[in-house]
């Protein structure tokens, strides 16, 4: 399945990129998508999380066609 | 009720006077407005800064305000809630975003208006990234939680 | 700070532009503005309202929106306070009232915009008579007092 | 001495006059003003009075050239 990722803010400019595409043989969870995109076994705490869009937990499932997101806490307003 | 992202200047008054235009159908009914205008200021922290620059998560972003408005209409009885926020290159005194809320009383105006600024700054997918007198950047690390802060 | 009462139509957008145009020694320092319009509805205590005569006593109702904006700004951080109310014959949706509150922080800005619009509820020497469809005039009574009215 | 004494709103329609100036010949109370101006003898509590411009308590002292005013309770904002 394909799963579409992405970085924003700080987080981003620390990665390195903005987005990728991501290739995952079964059913996987947002940890997992985070792992195997950064390469880092841990997901601090003060990153979160959204699947298409909507904020979600670490261990919230991912199906195929999934967009994941990952950011720094947010500071608009 | 209308959310939107723009990262053209966010010109307040006209704003409110064009979205104001099309509430006919409130003629009669709208009692109280309240209206909340951020503005960037030329410090943060005790440090000078030149310039800001607000990133987004297009569609995201707007899906949250959307959100954040169904909430408050669920909450309270309002007439019409306007939304803008910017996005893209900022200098001291721009305003940043834009909350407006049209209600039959003031209580209602009032409280649904606070909500709305305290949810969006908490909820709201938006990175603000300060650039300082001596040219340095630095990210916002987080905005003051809750109802009590004084941001 | 200032404060007006006019007789002559009170139109929020511009009053308030051309009152920020003044404002360039506060350039950068404004982090928040409130605002508050109060307008007048078609119906009141459930009966439609088709005019209202407002009523000031010149000199003290001014006198008293001054002291309500020298408490504000003893209270809270205020950089500035703008507060004009309409007196004369006014017809459904036109603006009454209009608070605006600039402050480098939120919090403050909310409260006391708040403050000032409950205490001018509940102070400020104005009187509303309004004329009812059947042509019948009627003085309200009296403002519902405090923090958790709803009007 | 010379008092000028002032009616607002409702109370300026029910005594069927604006103004007046009110001569006393002793050291007088806001209450005694009322009293004088509108021949009635108790000043109910719903009305507001004000001398100079400020408000008072019915036994508030009232001095020559003072201004008096009574109105009912404002309804404006």
């Amino acid at each position: 399945m394909s799963i579409k990722v992405r970085f924003f803010a700080r987080l981003r400019e620390q990665l390195g990129q903005s987005e990728m595409d991501l290739s995952a043989t079964a059913v996987t969870t947002v940890l997992q998508v985070w792992q195997q995109s950064t390469r880092q076994p841990e997901l601090a705490t003060n990153i979160l999380a959204a699947v298409n869009m909507q904020y979600v937990h670490a261990d919230h499932a991912v199906h195929d066609g999934d967009e994941v997101a990952f950011f720094p806490p947010v500071t608009g307003g | 009720m209308q959310v939107s992202i723009t990262s053209k200047p966010l010109m307040p008054w006209q704003e409110l006077q064009n979205y104001q235009q099309q509430q006919t159908a409130l003629y009669g009914q709208v009692g109280a407005t309240t209206i909340f205008i951020g503005t960037m200021r030329d410090i943060n922290e005790d440090v000078a800064v030149t310039q800001m620059e607000l990133e987004h998560y297009p569609g995201m972003t707007e899906a949250c305000l959307k959100q954040l408005v169904q909430q408050a209409v669920d909450k309270w009885h309002l007439l019409d809630v306007l939304i803008v926020h910017r996005v893209g290159l900022l200098k001291p005194n721009d305003p940043i975003v834009l909350v407006a809320v049209w209600s039959a009383h003031r209580a209602e105006a009032y409280a649904a208006n606070r909500f709305l600024m305290e949810e969006l700054k908490a909820r709201a997918p938006l990175w603000k990234k300060e650039t300082l007198s001596n040219q340095q950047t630095r990210w916002v690390e987080q905005n003051t939680p809750g109802h009590h802060d004084a941001d």
